[in-house]
C-alpha cells in the first residue's frame, strides 16, 4: 500500500531522511517514534506529497509520488492526514469541517454529505457538537473532529502525525479510543506517536527513527521488551520512565 | 470680517456639495474596482508562479514609489500619445483604482501569509484544489486580518482622490481653492474643507476600529 | 510630448534635482525624528488606562487620520500666525508632517507593543519588575523588531508626502519639477525625472527595511514553544 | 489643419487656470468666468462653435495644451523666449507688468524699501513676478507659492512675508476682496511685460487666425471694453 | 508560607475558585493536578498576584496578596514563577535571562550576577549555552533556562504551571530532573503537574482539583492507591492508562 524504496531528502544542507525503505500493506497499522528532530513527521508527510522527496521511489497505492504523471490531488483524496494541531477550519463548524472536501473534492450532494457527516461525528462520539466552532471545542474534541474529517473522505490509508502530544492527559485516551476503534475496522494506518500504549494495543510493527534514518523496526513486543539498538534503549528509557 | 467671509462660503454651498460628490464617486467607484482587483493581484502574487509574482511586485513598487500626481498626469496626458485618449473622470478613476490596487494587494498578500500554514496543508491533504483551497479555506480566514487595515486604506485613499483634482476634476479640495479666490482666508476655507473629508472618513476609522477590536477580542488582547 | 523627450535639458537641470533631493532628504529626515517623538508620546498616552490622558490621544489621532495633510498643513501656516507665532516655511512644514505622521506612527508602535505576547509581560511581572522596567526591558525592545517594518512603510508616506511642502513655498523635490515645467514648458521631462527620483528614494528605503530584517534575522527572536 | 478639426468638431476646447482673477475664475454659483475666458468665448462665437473649458493648475495647463487635450491655452501667461522653444504664442493682447505691494501702514513703504537683505518678498511659482523679484531684489529672501495670486495676498497680509511681487492686474483685482486700504500697491513696474495666449506650433492655422482675431477685436474695440471691466477698474467686482 | 483562606475567584459570571484553603508549610512540596479547566492555573497565580482574588485571604510568606498595603513588587522577587510555554526574552542570551532580573530588580552588580548566572545555568545541565538565544535551544533546555532564572532571584517559593506539558517527551525528564534536584534542596514549591513520577517522588502532598474547588488532598501514597472520590478515581484512571 505504502513502499519507500531508498528514499532521501534534505533539507538544504540537513539530509532529514537517510536511505528510507519500508512497505506497509494493506490492512498493517504502523507506529513510528523516535526523539525529536529524527525526522518521523517529515518521513509521513512525504507519503501525501506534503514534502517532496529528492531520491529514491516512493509509491502509495500503486501510484508513483512526484512522478508528474500522478495526479497528487486525487491521491491525496485516498489518504486522510490528522495533524498534531488539528488544523481545523476555524470558521467552519464541526460538521462543516467533515463535509467541505466531500462536497466540494467528491461532489457528494449536499444532503447526503451531511447525512454521512453526522454519522461520522457520532460515531467519534460528538452527536451533540455538530454546530459547535473548533473554539468551542476542547482539544481532544478537535482533534476528534478532524479524524472524523478525514473519514469523511472515505480514505484508503490514514496518517496520523502525533495526533494525541497537543492535548491535556485526561483528552488523550478519547483521542485513542477512536484511533483504536479505527484501526479495528481494518484501515491501513501509519501512526507516529509516542502513545506506548496504542502501539501495543493495535500496531502490527514500530518503526524507530534516529537522524533521519530508519534505526529500528519490529512487532512491538519484539521492540519494548528487547530493542536491539543502544540508541532505542535510550530513547525508551527516556519515555517510559515518568 | 470672518462672519461676512463665511456667509459668503455658506452661499456657494451648491458647489461645495457638488466637490463633495465628486469626492464620493470618483473614491466610491474607485475603491470599489481597486478592491476587486487588489484581492485578484494579491491571491495572484502570494499564489502564482515566481515570475508573475515578481512582475506584481515591481509594479506594486513603481506605484508605490512615485508621486501619485505624476500617475495621474501620465494616465492623462501621456496615454493619449499612445492612442489611449481619455477623460479626465475616467483617467482620474483609472489612477485612483489602479493606486487602490496596488496597496489593497499588499494587504491581501499579508493576510494570506497570515493563514497558518497547517490550514493550506489541512486543505491540501483533503484534496482541495488551488480555487478552492483559496475560496473555501484560506481567504475567509485571510479576512479577519485584511479587513482592518483594508477599511484604514480606504480612508488614506479617499484622501489621495484630491491629487486628481490636478486634471480639472472639481473635487472637495479643488472646491477650496476655487473659493479662496473670492474669500481670501485661507484657513476658514480649509478648515471648512476639513470638515468634508472628516464627514467622510470618520465614519470609517470608526468601523476600521471596530473590525480591529473585534479581530484582536479574539485573539486575546495583552494587558500591559 | 514624449517625442521631443530632452534629455540634455533634464542633464541642465540636473543640479537643480540635486538640490530638491537633499533638501526632501533632511526635510524627512527631521521629520521623521520629529514624527517619532510625537507618536512615542501618543502611544503612551493611548496605552494608560485612565480616559484623562487616553481621550486627547485618541481624538488627536482620529482628527489627524480623517483630514487630509493639505488642510492640516494650511490650519499650521496660517493659523499659528493669527496667533502671533510667525515661523520660517521649513519649519512649519516639518511640523506639520511631524504632527501627522505622528498619528500613524503612534498606531503602529501600539499595534507592536500589543504583538508582544502576554506571557513577555507576565515573565516581567512574576520577576518583580516595575512596570517601567517591563516596558524598557522586555516590551520595548522586542516591539521594536515588530515595528521597523511598517515604521519604513511610514517613512515612505512621508517623503511623498514631503512634496506638498512646496505649496508653501519651500524648496524641494517636486519643485525642482515644476520648474523645469514651467520655465522650460517641459513637462514630460519634469514629471517623470521628479517621479525617478522619488522611485530612488523609495528604492532606497526599501533596502534599508530589508536590511534591517536581515540584520533582525542575524539575532534571533520568537522562542520554539 | 487646426481650424477644421475644431469646425468638424463643432468644439473649441480651451484649457484655462482654476484660479486667477481677474482673467480666470469661478464665481460664486460655481461658473466659469473672467477677462481671459470671455475673450474665448468671443472666440468660439465667432468660429460658430461651442466652447468647452478645461480648467487646471498651472501645473496641468502646459501638458494640456501639448498632449493636445485642448486647442489653445488662454491664461494670462507671459511669453517669454525659452516657452516660446515650446508653443506657439499670438500677439500679445495686453501689456501688464510685475509690482510690489505691501500691507498698508507698514515699515515697508517703497519699492526700495523691500530690497533690504532679507526682506521676505512673496512670489507665486513660475510667474514672472518670480524672476523680476530675484533681479530687483538680489538681496532679499524670495519665496515661491503654488496656488495663485490670492494666496500672496494672504501671506503679506498674515506677516509671513514683507512684500508680494505679482502681476499688476492681478494684484489690483485680487485686492479688493480685502477691506480697502489693506495693501499698499506701488505705482511703479518692475518690469513691462505682454501677456498672450498660446497654441501649438502644429496648429499655424489657429494662431494665424487667433492674430486676426486680437486684431480685429482691439479695432472695433471689444478688446478695450473687456479690459477696462475686468483689468483697468474693479467694476467686475460689483457683479460677482 | 502560602496560605489560602476561604479563597474565591470569578472570571465574569465564571465562579472559577471555589472557596479555597490550602495551606503550605516552608519547605514543602505541593502538586496539584486536576481536568482541564478546572482552576489549577488560576490558583497558583493569585499566589504571586498574577490574578487577583475577590473574596477571602490569601497570605504568603506572612504579607497579604492583595492587600494595598503589600508591596507586591518586593513579595514577587519572592516567589519564582515557571510558565508552560516558558517564556523567555527572546531577545536575550540565556545568560542574560537569568542576569536581568537580579541586575535591575535586586541591583546585584553585573560581574556578582554574571557569576551566578553561570553557576546556575551550570546547575541545570546548560554549561555550554550561555550565548545561545531562546531560539537555539529546544524545549527542555529553554525550560531549564526559564527554572535557572527564577532560581536567580533567590525565591523563598517556586511555583510551576504545568512546567512539561509543552515538551517533548524526550525532553521531559531532563527538566523533571532540575525541579527534583530544587526541591530536595529544600524549597517551597507549588506544581501544577499531570506528571505522577514527579509527584511520587519528591511531593509531600498531592492537591486535586475539579470544577475550582480543591475536592481531595493527602499524600501522594493515599491519593494514588487509594483515591477518595469517583471524579478523582476516573481523573487518574485516564492519565494513568496510556
Ligand atoms: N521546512 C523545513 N525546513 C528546514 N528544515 C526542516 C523543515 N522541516 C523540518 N526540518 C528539520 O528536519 C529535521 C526533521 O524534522 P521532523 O519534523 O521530521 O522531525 P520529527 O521527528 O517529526 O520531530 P518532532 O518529534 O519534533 O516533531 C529537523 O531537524 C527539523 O529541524
Ligand atoms: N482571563 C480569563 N478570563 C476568563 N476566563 C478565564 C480566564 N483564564 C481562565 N479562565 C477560565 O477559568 C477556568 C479555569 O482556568 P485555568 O486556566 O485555571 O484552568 P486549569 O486547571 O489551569 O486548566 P489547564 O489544565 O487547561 O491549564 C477555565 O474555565 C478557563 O476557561
Ligand atoms: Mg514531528
Ligand atoms: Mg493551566
Amino acid at each position: 500500500m505504502i513502499e519507500f524504496r531508498g528514499v532521501n531528502k534534505w533539507f538544504g544542507p540537513l539530509h532529514v531522511l537517510k536511505d528510507i525503505t519500508l512497505s506497509v500493506e494493506p490492512r498493517e497499522v504502523v507506529v513510528v517514534c523516535g526523539p525529536s528532530g529524527s525526522g518521523k513527521s517529515t518521513l509521513i508527510r512525504c507519503i501525501n506529497g506534503l514534502e517532496a522527496t529528492q531520491d529514491g521511489d516512493l509509491v502509495v497505492d500503486d501510484k508513483r509520488v512526484g512522478d508528474p504523471a500522478t495526479n497528487m490531488t486525487l491521491l491525496r483524496t485516498e489518504i486522510g492526514f490528522v495533524f498534531q494541531q488539528f488544523n481545523l477550519y476555524p470558521h467552519k463548524t464541526a460538521l462543516e469541517n467533515v463535509t467541505l472536501a466531500p462536497t466540494h473534492v467528491r461532489k457528494t450532494p449536499r444532503a447526503e454529505a451531511e447525512k454521512a457527516g453526522r454519522e461520522l461525528l457520532a460515531k467519534v462520539g460528538l452527536a451533540d457538537k455538530f454546530n459547535a466552532y473548533p473554539s468551542e471545542l476542547s482539544g481532544g474534541q478537535q482533534q476528534r473532529v478532524a479524524i472524523a474529517r478525514c473519514l469523511g473522505m472515505r480514505p484508503k490509508i490514514m496518517l496520523f502525525d502525533e495526533p494525541t502530544s497537543a492535548l491535556d492527559p485526561e483528552m488523550i485516551s478519547e483521542v485513542l479510543d477512536v484511533m483504536i476503534a479505527v484501526a479495528e475496522e481494518g484501515m491501513t494506518m501509519m501512526v507516529v506517536t509516542h502513545e506506548m500504549g496504542f502501539a501495543r494495543r493495535v500496531a502490527q510493527r514500530v518503526v524507530f527513527m534516529d537522524q533521519g534514518a530508519i534505526v529500528e523496526s519490529g512487532t512491538p513486543e519484539e521492540f519494548f521488551s528487547a530493542p536491539r539498538t543502544d540508541r532505542s534503549r535510550a530513547f525508551l528509557s527516556k519515555i517510559l520512565r515518568h | 470680517m470672518i462672519w461676512e467671509q463665511l456667509q459668503d462660503l455658506i452661499r456657494s454651498y451648491p458647489l461645495a456639495l457638488r466637490g463633495l460628490g465628486m469626492t464620493v464617486m470618483l473614491s466610491l467607484i474607485s475603491l470599489v474596482l481597486g478592491t476587486l482587483l487588489g484581492f485578484g493581484l494579491g491571491v495572484l502574487r502570494a499564489t502564482g508562479n515566481r515570475f508573475i509574482s515578481a512582475a506584481i511586485g515591481t509594479w506594486v513598487d513603481l506605484i508605490r514609489g512615485t508621486p501619485f500626481l505624476v500617475q495621474i498626469f501620465l494616465i492623462f496626458f501621456i496615454l493619449p500619445e499612445l492612442g489611449v485618449e481619455l477623460d479626465a473622470f475616467t483617467a482620474g478613476i483609472i489612477g485612483l483604482t489602479n493606486l487602490a490596487a496596488c496597496f489593497i494587494c499588499e494587504i491581501v498578500v499579508a493576510g494570506i501569509r497570515a493563514v497558518p500554514k497547517g490550514q493550506i496543508e489541512a486543505a491540501l491533504a483533503s484534496g482541495l484544489s488551488l480555487w478552492q483551497r483559496m475560496r473555501q479555506v484560506v481567504l475567509p480566514q485571510a479576512m479577519r486580518v485584511v479587513l482592518p487595515p483594508l477599511v484604514g486604506q480606504y480612508v488614506l485613499l479617499i484622501k489621495d482622490s484630491s491629487v486628481v483634482s490636478a486634471i480639472g476634476l472639481t473635487d472637495l479640495t479643488r472646491v477650496g481653492w476655487l473659493a479662496v479666490q473670492r474669500v481670501p482666508n485661507g484657513l476658514l476655507v480649509f478648515a471648512i474643507v476639513g470638515v468634508g473629508y472628516f464627514l467622510v472618513c470618520y465614519p470609517l476609522i470608526l468601523l476600521a476600529r471596530r473590525l480591529e477590536r473585534r479581530m484582536s477580542a479574539a485573539h486575546g488582547e495583552v494587558k500591559l | 510630448m514624449l517625442e521631443n523627450f530632452s534629455f540634455r535639458t533634464i542633464v541642465e537641470y540636473l543640479p537643480l534635482f540635486g538640490q530638491g533631493l537633499v533638501a526632501t532628504v533632511w526635510l524627512s529626515l527631521v521629520s521623521f525624528v520629529g514624527a517619532l517623538a510625537v507618536g512615542i508620546v501618543l502611544c503612551a498616552m493611548n496605552l494608560q488606562r485612565g480616559r484623562l490622558l487616553q481621550a486627547p490621544a485618541k481624538i488627536y489621532i482620529d482628527a489627524i487620520r480623517a483630514t487630509p495633510l493639505l488642510v492640516q498643513l494650511y490650519f499650521l501656516y496660517f493659523g499659528l500666525p493669527r496667533l502671533g507665532i510667525i515661523l520660517p516655511e521649513f519649519v512649519v512644514g516639518i511640523l506639520a508632517l511631524a504632527l501627522n505622521s505622528g498619528a500613524y506612527l503612534a498606531e503602529i508602535i501600539r499595534a507592536g507593543i500589543l504583538s508582544i505576547s502576554r506571557g513577555q509581560v507576565e515573565a516581567g511581572v512574576a520577576s518583580g519588575m516595575t512596570y517601567v522596567q517591563r516596558m524598557r526591558l522586555v516590551i520595548l525592545p522586542q516591539a521594536f523588531r515588530v515595528t521597523i517594518p511598517p515604521l519604513l512603510g511610514q517613512a515612505i508616506v512621508l517623503v511623498k508626502d514631503s512634496a506638498l511642502l512646496s505649496l508653501i513655498s519651500v524648496a524641494e523635490l517636486t519643485r525642482a519639477g515644476q520648474l523645469l515645467a514651467s520655465d522650460r514648458f517641459m513637462p514630460a521631462e519634469g514629471f517623470i525625472t521628479t517621479a525617478a527620483c522619488y522611485l530612488v528614494l523609495y528604492y532606497g528605503l526599501k533596502g534599508l527595511a530589508g536590511l534591517s530584517e536581515w540584520w533582525l534575522g542575524l539575532r534571533p527572536m520568537g522562542s520554539r514553544a | 489643419g487646426t481650424l477644421d478639426d475644431i469646425t468638424a468638431r463643432g468644439e473649441l476646447r480651451v484649457a484655462v487656470q482654476t484660479q486667477g482673477p481677474p482673467f480666470s475664475m469661478v464665481d460664486a454659483a460655481g461658473a466659469r468666468t473672467g477677462s481671459a475666458v470671455e475673450l474665448a468665448e468671443l472666440m468660439a462665437t465667432e468660429m460658430g462653435v461651442k466652447i468647452t473649458f478645461l480648467d487646471f493648475d498651472w501645473d496641468g495647463l502646459i501638458p494640456a495644451l501639448m498632449s493636445g487635450k485642448a486647442d489653445l491655452l488662454v491664461a494670462d501667461m507671459t511669453p517669454t523666449l525659452p516657452r516660446a522653444m515650446k508653443v506657439a504664442f499670438t500677439k500679445p493682447f495686453m501689456f501688464t507688468g510685475s509690482t510690489v505691494f505691501t500691507k498698508a501702514g507698514g515699515k515697508f513703504g517703497s519699492t526700495e524699501s523691500c530690497g533690504a537683505a532679507g526682506t521676505k518678498i512673496a512670489v507665486l511659482l513660475g510667474a514672472t513676478g518670480e524672476k523680476e523679484a530675484k533681479k530687483a531684489f538680489p538681496e532679499a529672501d524670495i519665496k515661491s507659492y503654488k496656488g495663485g495670486g490670492p494666496l500672496l495676498l494672504d501671506a503679506v497680509n498674515n506677516g509671513q512675508a514683507d512684500c508680494g511681487v505679482n502681476d499688476v492686474s492681478a494684484v489690483k483685482g485680487q485686492s479688493t476682496a480685502y477691506p480697502a486700504g489693506t495693501f499698499t500697491i506701488m505705482p511703479e513696474m518692475l518690469s513691462k511685460e505682454p501677456l498672450a495666449f498660446a497654441t501649438r506650433y502644429d496648429s499655424q492655422d489657429l494662431l494665424i487666425w487667433m492674430n486676426l482675431f486680437l486684431d480685429q477685436v482691439a479695432l472695433d474695440g471689444r478688446l478695450q471694453t473687456n479690459l477696462d471691466y475686468w483689468v483697468n477698474s474693479d467694476d467686475w467686482k460689483k457683479d460677482h
